[in-house]
């Protein structure tokens, strides 16, 4: 009976794991997916410890199974087993084995954490500035003086030196496609080294508790060709038109002017907000719904409903029409 | 059975083992200090990481005055030594003697206390609170918590010596006397980590 | 405000004794009331009973918002729970959990099993015990009051400062985590402490070290963990009460404070905790297996080597949780190696169990089912552990379900596999009852698929990019699937409980009774005394001659222990009302620091104090008992 | 309870004079500390190590003399002493460095 239901399990457990281990989650998300050498490396010592683990767990199940078929108490059996106390050469043995895995594991452990924290020569580097703020992501490139927002540019090929900042509480910056997270701790400088191997949109996540909307702190990394980087690059560098072209753009600006550029030009100190001078280029809003009008407007009118403690004050006072202008003003912001 | 004197009739020479409770208490109370010592460290780890940051307040150099400290010093180890001799008085059921070094003890540790809370008035005078920066905090947190460690075991002491008074010195009131004198230099212990972390150190650097 | 309530209340209390109630016969009646029996008892049988009553409330409360969170991450875009609410019930469940469900469970079966196993009639400190049950029981109480006053905790488990200060978790959510955990804090330790000593001191004549009963030692080096990881957790507590309630700043960094040092204390006490709370289990696994496989431990020095060193090593391995914190590719590697030495012993104790099990006769009680399911997925559990401790890796893993996956392994998989174990392996010991078999059974398998079902899949969630502690997460890339699967394996483990719970109660209505060895394989002391034991478990104190004390006896063909005493009338320490009073003081005390009511806090702490003094000056001692002479019958 | 507890440990009464001994001892460490942070007859990178040996002296000697554990029967005392300072140490080292 016993045993059946064992196996039962054992059918179930390799049931779900054959069913899982068909895909390998969304390429621009997953671990098991790399599309950097850091991911890869870290891939690399996942893979080469569960294979390990799995050699180790494969001998004591067997001993496990083979034990309570073997040994179990059949109908009417009553044996008195002998009363053994041990034995040296055995517990000797699964003292050595394991030890020598560990080393087996060990060795590139501590070759891996070095090599990924060595900085790569600063000429060939692009730094990138992250500032995790409660809850969404400012990037700052310091050698090209442009600032934006929950979506980060980088050329392909290049290393990346992101250097993590924080300002209210602790967040983590992780994009597990191109590599591992580095906690972002206020007081504190981190660094991580990315790289992307081949051009394409990946996801990044914060990964640490950082409050209501902690779930949604999301952001975007665009990995270009040098070309089309560099042509991002001159854009963003462009200052934005300051002359409105239109006069509900010019309405919209007065709006903004009034109404947002405290929080939205770093004006207060204590409140900020995301850059927006370059917002018409972004794919996103708040880096989690798609960009387009309406989207904005269900943000302006109630961020909260979007993003859960976001502290983007709702905007329900403007009509209609202001609202619109506030919108076309935005869209012009490339 | 928890009561049960030595099977002996004759009474034993060190009476705050003499009973199964004694044993419990004094062992008990060993194991207690030793999570105080971490409790200790962990406190102290803290102050010597944040030690530096005194943001616009006085640092470490300017603000500590060692006279002062030597004398809190010496009046602690002086009384860790009165406790000690207290302890000798109680095993030879002297009461009076041990009562009378008990009170020197006491006496000394307000002393400390005195110095200490004259100490403290002094450097929130200088702008060194509490609240000031991370350095007061982890400060006041470590040197305050000896503090009212010091306190307790004034208050401690005092129903003691009301009940070896009123009971004697018997098998029941000689482990809890005992370990409330352990627990005294236990304090002066810490008091060294603090006077050479905190204030030496501080004048170090 | 709050001061007025708890005056109102003390005065309701004071008018309803001295109108109506005060008179003799009303407090003689109070007095010996069955519950004033149980609220003021200091017998260790009767204490072990109130933890594991309160632990098992705790386990289906910690349950219940475990359920409602996966309710909430079924589908994407759920909004049953979201935000703040989410955040709430995730802190409250893992807090719960660990603090109020796993220990007190752990305390129940220590309470009711070590003085039995070491031949002793009681612990060392009877008061004290009863101290520490109830300050764990009001501080509990406390951390769940914060419901209804103005919102849970939401800043995890961990509390990670920053998120945990005033200006970013407000409201007295944390304060009730700040002053509900440090006061049960307090109770644990003083059970730590209560347990070293009883072990030290009270052992029966021949029971040496080198002879405890595994369950007793892995007891031993858990109550050394408590005694020496707590006493962080506290510093940890009174720091961030100091920043919240009075404006001191270890934790602002604009004030020179720093974050990473929570994280240090947190974790200094935060892995020994997790050491804490599967040690014992392990000890309960190697009793179970012996006694149902009919064979003596396989091992039994390593065996204790191994859990003294797992305990040792349990100081050095904090900073495995701090990878990401960013302190250095040396301190990140010292760790690792030393975290990854872990496996070494475990994997001893691993296999020393499996050949206790070679060569026996292995008989498949629920008990010992609950100990074959703990073997493959606690190693499950510990491979992912070893896993997640290789810095690069975890660099991936961390604070993803990965995580969450592997500590559901080994909580669930081994602590709360391991408690179901020794319930229903002590169960008649405490009882005097025979849980149903079959009962036990159904609450065994359903669990441990549901366990599975909801579990295992969570480790893909991780690695495919899904961060823990999240309300929601995307569509279209892959984690819907999975998502729903974990969920609906959460109704296997709520069946599972449901029948368990249906156990306990048809039990105690019309259950067998059971005998003294009450699974006839009995090897170890507990089983030599009837079930449940008399108030004085052992007439005469044994006399041990050898590890398996009972088996010695059994191969020599004696039928019960050679008594080390004459038949004597016994002394037994008098129940006192101080430990609930003094609990209740602590409990008053940090509900008026949680609502700032300065007055309230100090009618607590006066109470603390009179309770305090009262027990100073208490020269009670205690009473006799004559025994029943168990050549007349008195046995069984 | 146990036969081995059954008979209270005895020893000797403890004379006064070894703890006045440890006393001036312990005045005279303090008194050293206190000297070479105020004076410079020690090379600056020597004060801080000799401050902290002069504090473990001065521990030693409160534990082995005015705390006992220097008697008969008092090993597990020692132990945990010796297990609380090794795990106070390590924590408090691991806060402060990282
Ligand atoms: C009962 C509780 C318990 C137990 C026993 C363990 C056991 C282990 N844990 Fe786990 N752990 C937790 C509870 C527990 N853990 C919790 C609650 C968290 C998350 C906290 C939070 O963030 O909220 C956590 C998180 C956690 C992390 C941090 C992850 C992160 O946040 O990034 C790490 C990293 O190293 C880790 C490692 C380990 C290791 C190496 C073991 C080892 O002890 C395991 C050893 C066992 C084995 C290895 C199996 C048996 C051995 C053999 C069969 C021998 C052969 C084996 C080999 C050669 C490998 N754990
Ligand atoms: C011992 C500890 C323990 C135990 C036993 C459990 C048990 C369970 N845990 Fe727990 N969990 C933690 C400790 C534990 N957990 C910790 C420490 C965290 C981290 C928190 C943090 O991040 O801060 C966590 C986090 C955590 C998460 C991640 C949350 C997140 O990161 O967003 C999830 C999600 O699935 C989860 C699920 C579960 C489930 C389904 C169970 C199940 O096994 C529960 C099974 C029990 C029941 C289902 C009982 C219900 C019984 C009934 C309902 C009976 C009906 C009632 C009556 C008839 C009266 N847990
Ligand atoms: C109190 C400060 C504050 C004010 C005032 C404010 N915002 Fe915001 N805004 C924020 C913050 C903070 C965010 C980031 C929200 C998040 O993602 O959590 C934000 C985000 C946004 C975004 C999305 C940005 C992106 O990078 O995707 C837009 C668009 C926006 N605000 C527009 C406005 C407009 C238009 C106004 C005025 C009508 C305004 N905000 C007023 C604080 C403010
Ligand atoms: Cu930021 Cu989570
Ligand atoms: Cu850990």
């Amino acid at each position: 009976m016993e045993r059946l239901r064992i196996w039962r399990i054992g059918l179930l457990i390799s049931l779900v794991m054959i069913l899982l281990a068909g895909c390998s989650g969304d390429p621009t998300l997953s671990v098991l997916d790399p599309k950097g050498s850091a991911a890869k490396i870290q891939l690399n010592l996942i893979y080469w410890s569960l294979g390990l683990m799995t050699v180790v767990f494969v001998i004591v199940i067997t001993i496990f199974v083979y034990v309570l078929v073997r040994y179990r108490k059949r109908k009417g059996q009553d044996r008195m087993p002998e009363q053994v106390h041990g034995s040296t050469k055995l517990e000797i043995i699964w003292t050595v084995i394991p030890i020598a895995a560990l080393i087996a594991l060990a060795i590139p452990t501590v070759q891996y954490t070095f090599d990924l924290a060595e900085a790569p020569p600063a000429e060939e580097t692009v730094i990138i500035d992250v500032t995790g703020y409660q809850f969404w992501w400012e990037f700052k490139y310091p050698q090209y003086g442009i600032t934006t927002a929950q979506e980060v540019h980088i050329p392909v090929g290049k290393k990346i030196l992101f250097r993590v900042h924080g300002k209210d509480v602790l967040h983590s910056f992780w994009v597990p496609s191109l590599g591992g997270k580095v906690d972002v701790v206020p007081g504190r400088v981190n660094t991580v080294i990315l790289d992307a191997k081949e051009a394409g949109v990946y996801q990044g996540k914060c990964a640490e508790l950082c409050g209501s909307g902690h779930a949604l702190m999301d952001f975007k990394v665009f990995a270009k060709n040098q070309a089309d980087f560099d042509k991002w690059k001159d854009q963003m560098k462009q200052p934005a038109p300051t002359v409105a072209t239109t006069s509900s753009e010019a309405n919209g600006e007065k709006i903004f002017q009034q109404n947002c550029i405290g929080c939205h030009a770093g004006v207060n100190p204590n409140i900020q907000g995301p850059n927006l001078n370059k917002f018409a280029t972004r794919t996103t809003i708040a880096g989690v719904l798609p960009h387009n009008d309406e989207n904005l407007k269900i943000w302006l009118r109630n961020p909260q409903s979007v993003k859960p403690g976001t502290l983007m004050p709702k905007i329900d006072y403007l009509n209609k029409d202001e609202l619109n202008d506030l919108i076309k003003y935005l869209d012009s912001r490339k | 059975m928890a009561n049960q004197t030595n099977s002996s009739t004759e009474m034993p020479n060190h009476l705050e083992t003499a009973t199964f409770d004694g044993k419990n208490k004094v062992l008990g109370f060993w194991l207690f200090l030793g999570a105080e010592t971490v409790l200790f460290a962990c406190l102290f780890g803290t102050y010597l990481a944040l030690r530096n940051q005194s943001l616009e307040g006085p640092t470490t150099q300017e603000l500590f005055d060692l006279k002062l400290v030597a004398l809190a010093t010496a009046l602690l180890l002086t009384s860790s030594l009165t406790s000690v001799l207290a302890m000798i008085k109680m095993n030879e059921r002297n009461l009076k003697g041990m009562v009378t070094w008990l009170v020197i003890t006491l006496v000394l540790g307000l002393a400390f206390l005195v110095l200490e809370i004259y100490e403290f008035l002094h450097y929130i005078h200088e702008g060194h609170t509490f609240m000031s920066s991370a350095f007061g905090s982890s400060f006041y947190a470590l040197v305050g918590t000896h503090g009212a460690h010091v306190t307790f075991g004034i208050i401690w002491i005092i129903t003691l010596i009301a009940q070896a008074i009123r009971r004697g010195i018997t098998t029941e009131t000689a482990p809890k006397l005992f370990v409330s004198s352990l627990y005294w230099h236990f304090i002066d212990v810490v008091w060294v980590f603090i006077f050479t972390l905190v204030y030496l150190l501080g004048k170090v650097g | 405000m709050p001061t007025l309530i708890v005056l109102l209340v003390l005065a309701l209390f004071l008018a309803a004794i001295f109108t109506g109630g005060y008179n003799k016969q009303f407090f003689e009646r109070v007095r010996s009331s069955r519950t004033w029996d149980w609220l003021t008892t200091v017998d260790h049988k009767k204490i072990g009973i109130l933890y594991l009553m309160a632990g098992l409330f705790f386990f289906i409360i910690g349950g219940i918002e475990a359920t409602l969170m996966r309710l909430q991450l079924f589908a994407p875009g759920n909004e049953l729970f979201v935000g703040r609410t989410f955040n709430e019930l995730l802190t409250m469940h893992g807090t719960t959990m660990i603090f109020l469900a796993a220990m007190p469970l752990i305390f129940a079966i220590m309470n009711a099993v070590v003085p039995l196993q070491i031949g002793a009639r009681d612990v060392a400190f009877p008061f004290l015990n009863s101290l520490g049950f109830w300050l764990f029981f009001f501080g509990g109480l406390l951390l769940n009051l914060s419901w209804i006053f103005g919102g849970a905790p939401d800043a995890g488990w961990t509390s990670y400062t920053g998120l945990a200060l005033n200006e970013y978790s407000p409201g007295p959510g944390v304060d009730f985590y700040v002053l509900g955990l440090q006061i049960s804090g307090i109770g644990t330790l003083i059970g730590g402490l209560n347990f070293l000593v009883t072990i030290i001191n009270m052992r029966a004549p021949g029971m040496t070290f080198l002879r405890l009963p595994l369950f007793t030692w892995t007891a031993f080096v858990t109550s050394g963990l408590i005694l020496f990881a707590f006493p962080a957790l506290t510093v940890a507590l009174l720091m961030l009460m100091f920043d919240r309630l009075f404006g001191s700043n270890f934790f602002d960094y604009t004030m020179g404070g720093s974050t990473v040092i929570w994280e240090h204390l947190f974790w200094i006490f935060g892995h020994p905790e997790v050491y804490i709370v599967i040690l014992p289990a392990f000890g309960i696994m190697s009793d179970v297996i012996s006694t149902f496989s009919k064979k003596r431990l396989f091992g039994y020095n390593s065996m204790v080597f191994a859990t003294v060193l797992i305990g040792f090593l349990g100081f050095m391995v904090w900073v495995h949780h701090m990878f990401t914190v960013g302190l250095g590719p040396i301190t990140n590697s010292v760790f690792a190696v030393a975290t990854m030495a872990i496996a070494v012993p475990t994997g001893i104790k691993v296999f020393n169990w499996l050949f206790t099990m070679w060569g026996g006769e292995i008989q498949f009680k629920t008990p010992m089912l609950w100990a074959v399911g703990f073997i493959p997925t606690f190693v499950l559990g510990g491979m992912t552990g070893v896993m997640l401790a290789l810095p690069p890796a975890d660099y991936q893993y961390q604070d993803s379900y990965f995580v969450v996956a592997h500590f559901h392994y080994v909580l669930v998989g081994g602590t709360v596999f391991g408690l179901f174990a020794g319930i229903y392996y002590w169960w008649p010991k405490m009882f005097g009852q025979m849980l149903s078999e079959r009962l036990g059974k159904w609450h065994f398998w359903t669990f441990l698929i549901g366990f599975h079902l909801t579990f295992f899949p969570q480790h893909f969630l991780g690695l495919f990019g899904m961060p823990r502690r999240v309300f929601t997460y995307q569509t279209n890339v892959g984690l819907e699937r999975i998502n729903e699967i974990s969920t609906i394996g959460v109704a296997g483990m709520v069946i599972g409980t449901i029948f368990f719970l249906i156990n306990i109660v048809y039990t105690l209505r019309k259950g067998k009774k059971a005998e003294a060895d009450a699974w006839g394989l009995g090897r170890t002391l507990e089983w030599s005394i009837p079930s449940p034991p008399p108030e004085y478990n052992f007439a005469q104190t044994p006399l041990v001659r050898g590890f398996d004390a009972l088996w010695v006896e059994k191969e020599a063909g004696n039928k019960s222990m050679t008594p080390s005493e004459p038949l004597g009338s016994i002394h037994m320490p008098s129940p006192s009302y101080i430990p609930i009073l003094m609990s209740i003081g602590f409990f008053i005390a940090g509900f008026g620091f949680i609502v700032r009511g300065i007055p309230a806090a100090a009618i607590g702490l006066v109470v603390v104090f009179a309770a305090l003094f009262l027990r100073s000056f208490d020269y009670d001692h205690g009473y006799h008992v004559e025994p029943e002479d168990p050549e007349k019958g008195g046995k069984e | 309870m146990a036969k081995e507890n059954n008979q209270a440990i005895s020893r000797k009464p403890e004379s006064a004079v070894k703890h006045i001994l440890s006393f001036v001892l312990m005045i005279a460490f303090t008194a050293a500390a206190f000297y070479i942070v105020v004076s410079d007859v020690v090379p600056s990178g020597w004060v801080i190590p000799l401050l902290l040996v002069f504090a473990a002296i001065q521990v030693f000697l409160q534990l082995f003399t005015f705390m006992h554990l220097d008697q008969k029967g008092t090993a597990f005392y020692t132990f945990f002493m010796i297990a609380g300072i090794f795990i106070a140490v390590i924590s408090a080292v691991g806060i402060l460095l990282m």
